[in-house]
């Protein structure tokens, strides 16, 4: 049996002299199953607290309604008292008669019976609350970081260094990413070798941290703490036990038709290989679409020159199940395909290039060892065009509708490069606007033109031809000049718009994370949740939510690193209880409340009923509590009313919507 | 088609009557517990009145809010019904209030298909920031239902 | 060419004895030639039949039936065909216990619009060889106790055979003779909704009011639809707050169809079985209908159900205020 | 009409919303005509957007466009500025219709050489 107390707060005069608080109390008082009611000044108050509790004692209530703040306000103040004279913290509901009453009704006639209405419905409301219990689950102490560069590698180093254990997984043979392959980083000119190798060896060493190179997550199912992944390893025919890392295997191999990946293809690289010098694992892989041995069956040269006896031709994938607490995605970028852009003829002419071969072909690590040549004849180019903004914030369906963000400081970091090692080039840089927001990275663009004499030009080019002597004429406007240019060139270099690596919209999907139209993962909150996914346990890092340069990386890597320790150092999870409840009686097991459920938290599960017509097995549906969030969708989208809100049951509306309509 | 007896005494007025003195609308607002609601809160905090006839019930998300809810409201005498969510895209729940926007479009379309006044009916989008916004809405909402007067087509007549 | 029953029953037989099912879920006939009825064949076929009379969607028995161990071999009309496909999209049946024979259909015909005719005493149909009217439309020859009696077939089809735009089958394991089928579209299928849009307010107001004032909350508008497969209805669960065994007032006339339409709102495959059925001759598919009129409008084509999906530049509920009020 | 209704008529006719530049200047880095106009693609776009229609109408640039709508083409924003540049020529070439023959003047081309008929067509065509 019900036994309702209701608490009407003065909230000094914020309530009280807008409404008549005795006469709500005494209202109220005669409402159907209230045995307790009572005014006070402050209800929040240690005293107002106490006239709860010795209430709750000498009435034996079972329910408790207060009449005062919003419930935003006070909502846990008084559950927490609830909890401390021993009945459930939800049992407990309030009627918002400040914010909603007292603040905004001037008459007192009309604010008080509204207050009336408002406290009827709270305990009508309070009738049908259930004692709800906060839900727990373990959590497994160990992370998994998907993707191995930069933006996953210090993650990983931050929990590891917080004494968790963490997987990386990286589809690529090596660990290190696009940074791997960059040259200098801007604004500083230091060398992204020697800030990110240190880093490598670290994630590789790091007692904590295991690497799984060359490979990819297969299936992850599980919820927030308790994820479990399969990985797939895929086979290197190279045993990682055995190799030594010498790289005999690589010299030997008579294969040589294979573009080498890490500088884009501008050299090529045998079909067993080690990505490039400083690889973490250090440990070669064979390429079995390009290997003699696998094509033929007559080879094996790498094997005969293996001391080690490391190769193994009959290596198979191997997939690893693994449990986790938490899931990082740190998937990075790639850049866009440039077919659709004709007019700059990127496929066309050798010498028009993208940035990142640019970057390559200044990398004393590169296939020029640093000198810059033309791709076309070796030749040493002495006027070079950049070319911004190609695909980027371009609304026409051939490129991307964003700023890719770190192409304005790269370029000029190229530029600048470029004018120091080879004062006698010419470069000219097309450019729609500069965006140069960052700690000295205006300055840094600045210098460019001022100290370096790179060309700015604002406009953008339109055309790049052949001029039947093998130069590449750039036609382009620069339009504060209001003039069409046609520049002389002896080398292009693209800036093309950056994008979520293809790998993130299929990994969006095994974690039910979401996702925007261009495939960048979508946070919890745009300000307050940055690093967050809306699917609990998986966090974000890098560039897959959104475009970044490195300091912006680093600065979120470790910042979904603190949010997994956070949720790592916990042995429990507590967890809403206010969640989705089905009843397996009355659930036709249809899929409605799956599908329109945000966080993937409903499966479906055989279940043997009888609800009195016989036992039979059912497909029902089945709330996972520790991934609900509460937001009721499944509930309005249950037509047979199978699926139920705990703290806002449809009785629980029911009874409000009639009360204040009463 | 032919109409029978019964119903004859239950078709609307030929001429609505105009709203007399007395009327005060009875009006339901279901608000979501992260936009909505807390818009009304600060409604509150900055003192922006509207009227005491609107009367606030606490969802969690706008899609918490099953048509039977609305419909139960008329049927007990409420003369008209707003449901207040985050503005699209900004769901605490990140994809509720899609799923509330067909479910309203297509709900409303039917009541207004059935003859039921399609004033009476609204979705807004109100965020937590938005408190002149919430008082604005209730008030022109709350004179809307006024001026249509009390809500004869939807209600149960025992009710009224 | 005339569809035979026989010649389905010999399919039917032949498929039973390569033993693609155990037993066969098909109509019967009853006292009078038309009043056939849905009927368990399990050792013998007498009463089988399969004709004009024949217009009751069977898919929804699968729902019981595919419990059973062994197959059941179901005869599917091309607008039930649809019907079947969501109970398997929705995991009601299990299809792999069903044999589903796609059957041709050439329109199923309302005794109600022969009575209508005045004409009794009905003892067949066939169908007139000569005398095709000029306008290319057929006509029938009814049989009665007092002799043949010619009434072109359009005026006696089904008002949902009218509106039928599905001749091809969908989602059948195999389909029999479907160069049998007839197409009895009229072109018309919003028509009557588009009526009642066109109505002011009021008028719209009284017409539902006077037709769902006539329902008498037999249920069977819900319990012959395919898609209303829940298995307790929100209506019948006394802990759901809306339960309802029968119509107190108009509210809960209205609400209960309201909620109905609501309920099958993107998944009604338009089978017009609701309206068929009604013993008071409501015309729920009009409902129905809106819905699918709307969900045409505002959201095009999608492969989800409407409710169960969204895209971010959906129409905003505004939308119904914008449509001009037809009565000021 | 003044200046800036006609350069709304000519947004109109363009269906083109100029608002959507973003004064990369694309357009005219692709133009082939570029050192014939005095007026370039992308300053019709400013220039329309902020109503200096008249300067367009009265320069020659209008005819040295080629419609070759390789500015269509390159433009990253869809604006689409050979549609304004063949609006601004309309309406320069419907003004002119409107001035430039008239039934007073049409009487000093009678003579015996002209045939009427072709002057009936001089008529139907230039006068709007």
């Amino acid at each position: 049996m019900n036994r309702i107390g209701v608490f009407v707060c003065h909230c000094g005069s914020n309530i009280a002299a807008a409404v008549d608080v005795k006469q709500v109390a005494e209202a109220l008082g005669r409402e159907q199953n209230v045995v307790f009611s009572a005014e006070y000044q402050y209800m929040c108050s240690e005293n107002g607290q106490k006239l709860i509790k010795n209430a709750v004692k000498e009435n034996a209530l079972t329910g408790i309604v207060v009449c005062s703040c919003s419930p935003r306000m006070h909502e846990a103040t008084f559950r927490k008292t609830a909890s401390e004279a021993g009945i459930n913290p939800y049992m407990v509901e309030i009627a918002n008669i400040r914010e909603q009453c007292s603040w905004v009704h001037k008459d007192i006639t009309a604010a008080t019976s509204k207050a009336i209405i408002l406290g009827r419905a709270a305990i009508a409301k309070v009738r049908f609350n259930e004692p709800l219990t906060v839900g727990e689950s373990g959590v497994t102490k160990r992370a998994l970081v998907i993707g191995g560069g930069i933006a996953g590698i210090q993650t990983a180093l931050d929990i590891a260094d917080a004494g968790y254990k963490v997987d990386i997984v990286e589809k690529k043979p090596t660990i290190g990413g696009k940074m791997a392959q960059l040259d200098k980083t801007f604004p500083t000119l230091d060398c992204a070798a020697c800030i990110l190798t240190p880093k490598m060896v670290e994630a590789a060493r790091h007692e904590n941290i295991k690497l799984y190179t060359y490979s990819e997550v297969e299936e992850v199912k599980g919820y927030v703490g308790n994820f479990s992944v399969k990985i797939r390893k895929k086979a290197r025919y190279v045993r990682e036990n055995l190799c030594s890392g010498c790289g005999a295997c690589a010299l030997k191999c008579p294969s040589r038709n294979s573009g080498n990946e890490f500088n884009t293809g501008l050299d090529k690289r045998g079909a067993i290989y080690i990505p490039f010098a400083q690889a973490i694992p250090n440990i070669p892989v064979i390429d079995a679409e390009h290997c003699i041995k696998f094509r033929t069956g007559k080879c094996g040269l790498c094997q005969m020159n293996c001391a080690a006896q490391a190769i193994d031709f009959s290596q198979k994938d191997e997939i690893i199940e693994e449990k986790y607490g938490a899931i990082v995605a740190a998937t990075g970028f790639d850049i866009i395909n440039l077919d659709k852009f004709g007019e700059y003829g990127y496929k066309t002419y050798p010498d028009v290039v993208t940035s990142l071969e640019f970057e390559r072909i200044m990398n004393a690590a590169g296939p020029t060892k640093g000198h810059l040549e033309r791709p076309s004849d070796g030749r040493q180019p002495k006027t070079l065009v950049f070319v911004q903004c190609v695909g980027s914030r371009d609304t026409s369906g051939r490129g991307k509708e964003y700023c890719s963000k770190i192409c304005c400081m790269y370029t000029a970091k190229h530029a600048m490069l470029t004018r120091e090692k080879y004062p006698d080039t010419d470069v000219y840089v097309f450019y729609i606007d500069v965006r140069a927001p960052g700690k000295n990275f205006d300055e840094f663009y600045r210098r460019a033109a001022e100290q370096y004499g790179v060309h700015y030009i604002k406009g953008m080019v339109g055309k790049i031809y052949d001029d039947g002597n093998g130069n590449l004429m750039v036609r382009g406007s620069d339009i504060i000049a209001n003039e069409q240019l046609t520049i002389k060139a002896d080398m292009v270099i693209l800036a093309a718009a950056a994008k979520p690596d293809d790998s993130a919209r299929s990994l969006g999907t095994m974690l039910t994370a979401s996702m925007d139209t261009n495939d960048f993962f979508t946070e919890a909150h745009p300000k307050l949740r940055p690093v967050e996914s809306p699917t609990a346990g998986v966090f974000l890092s890098g560039f897959c939510q959104g475009p970044k340069d490195i300091p912006e990386t680093v600065a979120q890597a470790g910042a979904a690193a603190v949010k997994v320790i956070g949720l790592l150092s916990k042995d429990r999870l507590k967890s809403n209880p206010c969640v989705a409840r089905s009843d397996s009686l009355i659930c036709s097991g249809c899929s409605n409340c799956e599908k329109v459920c945000p966080f993937g938290a409903i499966t479906y599960a055989d279940a043997r009923v009888n609800d009195g017509t016989g036992m039979e097995t059912r497909r029902v549906a089945v709330v996972n509590e520790a991934v609900c969030h509460g937001c009721g969708a499944c509930a309005a989208a249950c037509p047979s009313g199978a699926m139920d809100l705990m703290g806002f049951t449809s009785k629980q509306i029911f009874a409000e919507v009639d009360a204040v309509c009463r | 088609m032919q109409i029978n007896e019964k119903d004859k005494s239950n078709r609307p007025n030929e001429n609505p009557v105009p709203s007399d003195e007395n009327f005060t609308p009875l009006i339901v607002a279901f608000c979501c517990n992260w936009c909505s609601y807390a818009g009304a809160d600060l409604a509150g905090s900055g003192r922006l009145s509207y009227p005491a006839e609107v009367k606030i019930i606490r969802v969690p998300c706008s899609c918490r809010v099953n048509p039977t809810f609305i419909l139960r409201a008329f049927q007990k005498g409420a003369d008209g019904v707003i449901l207040a969510g985050c503005h699209p895209g900004d769901c605490h729940y990140s994809t509720g209030n899609y799923f509330t926007r067909r479910r309203m479009t297509l709900l409303f379309s039917m009541l207004d298909y059935m003859g039921i006044e399609k004033e009476r009916t609204r979705v807004e989008w109100i965020s937590a920031a938005e408190g002149a916004k919430f008082a604005s809405t209730m008030n022109e909402f709350a004179e809307k239902i006024n001026s249509l007067g009390k809500c004869r087509r939807l209600g149960d007549l025992r009710c009224v | 060419m005339r569809i035979e029953s026989d010649i389905i029953l010999g399919k039917v037989k032949r498929l039973v004895s390569d033993g693609k099912a155990d037993r066969v879920f098909a109509w019967k006939k009853g006292n009078f030639c038309y009043d056939t009825e849905p009927s368990l064949f399990t050792d013998n076929y007498v009463g089988f039949t399969y004709d004009d009379f024949c217009a009751a969607n069977l898919c929804k028995f699968m729902i019981n039936e595919s419990k059973k161990d062994g197959k059941t071999l179901v005869l599917i009309k091309p607008c039930d065909s649809k019907g079947l496909a969501l109970l398997e999209k929705e995991h009601r049946i299990n299809r792999e216990r069903i044999y589903a024979l796609g059957v041709p259909c050439a329109g199923k015909i309302d005794m109600d619009k022969i009575r209508e005719n005045g004409v009794k005493g009905v003892i067949g149909i066939e169908e007139e060889k000569e005398n095709v009217s000029c306008n290319g439309d057929e006509n029938l020859i009814i049989k009665t106790l007092y002799g043949d009696k010619i009434i072109p077939k359009k005026s006696v089809l089904y008002d949902k055979c009218l509106s039928c735009t599905d001749k091809e089958h969908v989602g059948c394991d195999e389909v029999f003779m479907p160069e049998l089928s007839e197409d009895t579209y009229d072109g018309k299928k919003f028509e009557g909704v588009k009526k009642i849009e066109n109505m002011p307010s009021d008028e719209r107001f009284s017409f539902w009011r006077s037709q769902l004032s006539k329902c008498i909350r037999c249920n069977a508008c819900r319990n012959v639809c395919p898609v209303c497969s829940c298995v307790k209805c929100i209506f019948d669960n006394d802990n759901s707050g809306i339960a309802s065994k029968a119509n107190s007032d108009d509210f809960e006339e209205n609400l209960y169809h309201i909620i109905r339409a609501f309920h099958v709102c993107g998944r009604c495959v338009d089978c017009g079985e609701c309206s068929r059925v009604c013993p008071e001759k409501i015309p729920l598919h009009l409902l129905n209908r809106k819905y699918i009129k709307d969900i045409k409008e505002l959201y095009g084509y999608e492969k989800e159900p409407a409710l169960l999906t969204f895209t971010k530049s959906d129409a905003e509920p505004s939308v119904i205020y914008e449509r001009g009020e037809k009565n000021v | 009409m003044t200046e800036y209704d006609l350069s709304l008529e000519a947004i109109r006719m363009s269906g083109v919303y100029p608002e959507r530049c973003m004064k990369c200047g694309k357009c005219s880095g692709a133009c082939p005509s570029y050192g014939e106009m005095e007026y370039h693609p992308h300053q019709f776009v400013d220039m329309i957007s902020k109503g200096r229609i008249k300067e367009l109408m009265e320069s020659d640039s209008i005819y040295k466009c080629l419609s070759c709508f390789v500015c269509v083409e390159r433009c990253p924003r869809n604006v689409f500025p050979a549609n304004i540049v063949e609006a601004v020529r309309t309406l320069s070439e419907r003004r002119q219709g409107a001035d430039r023959i008239s039934p007073d003047t049409l009487t000093e081309f009678i003579d015996g050489d002209t045939p009427q008929q072709l002057l009936m067509a001089v008529m139907r065509k230039y006068s709007k």
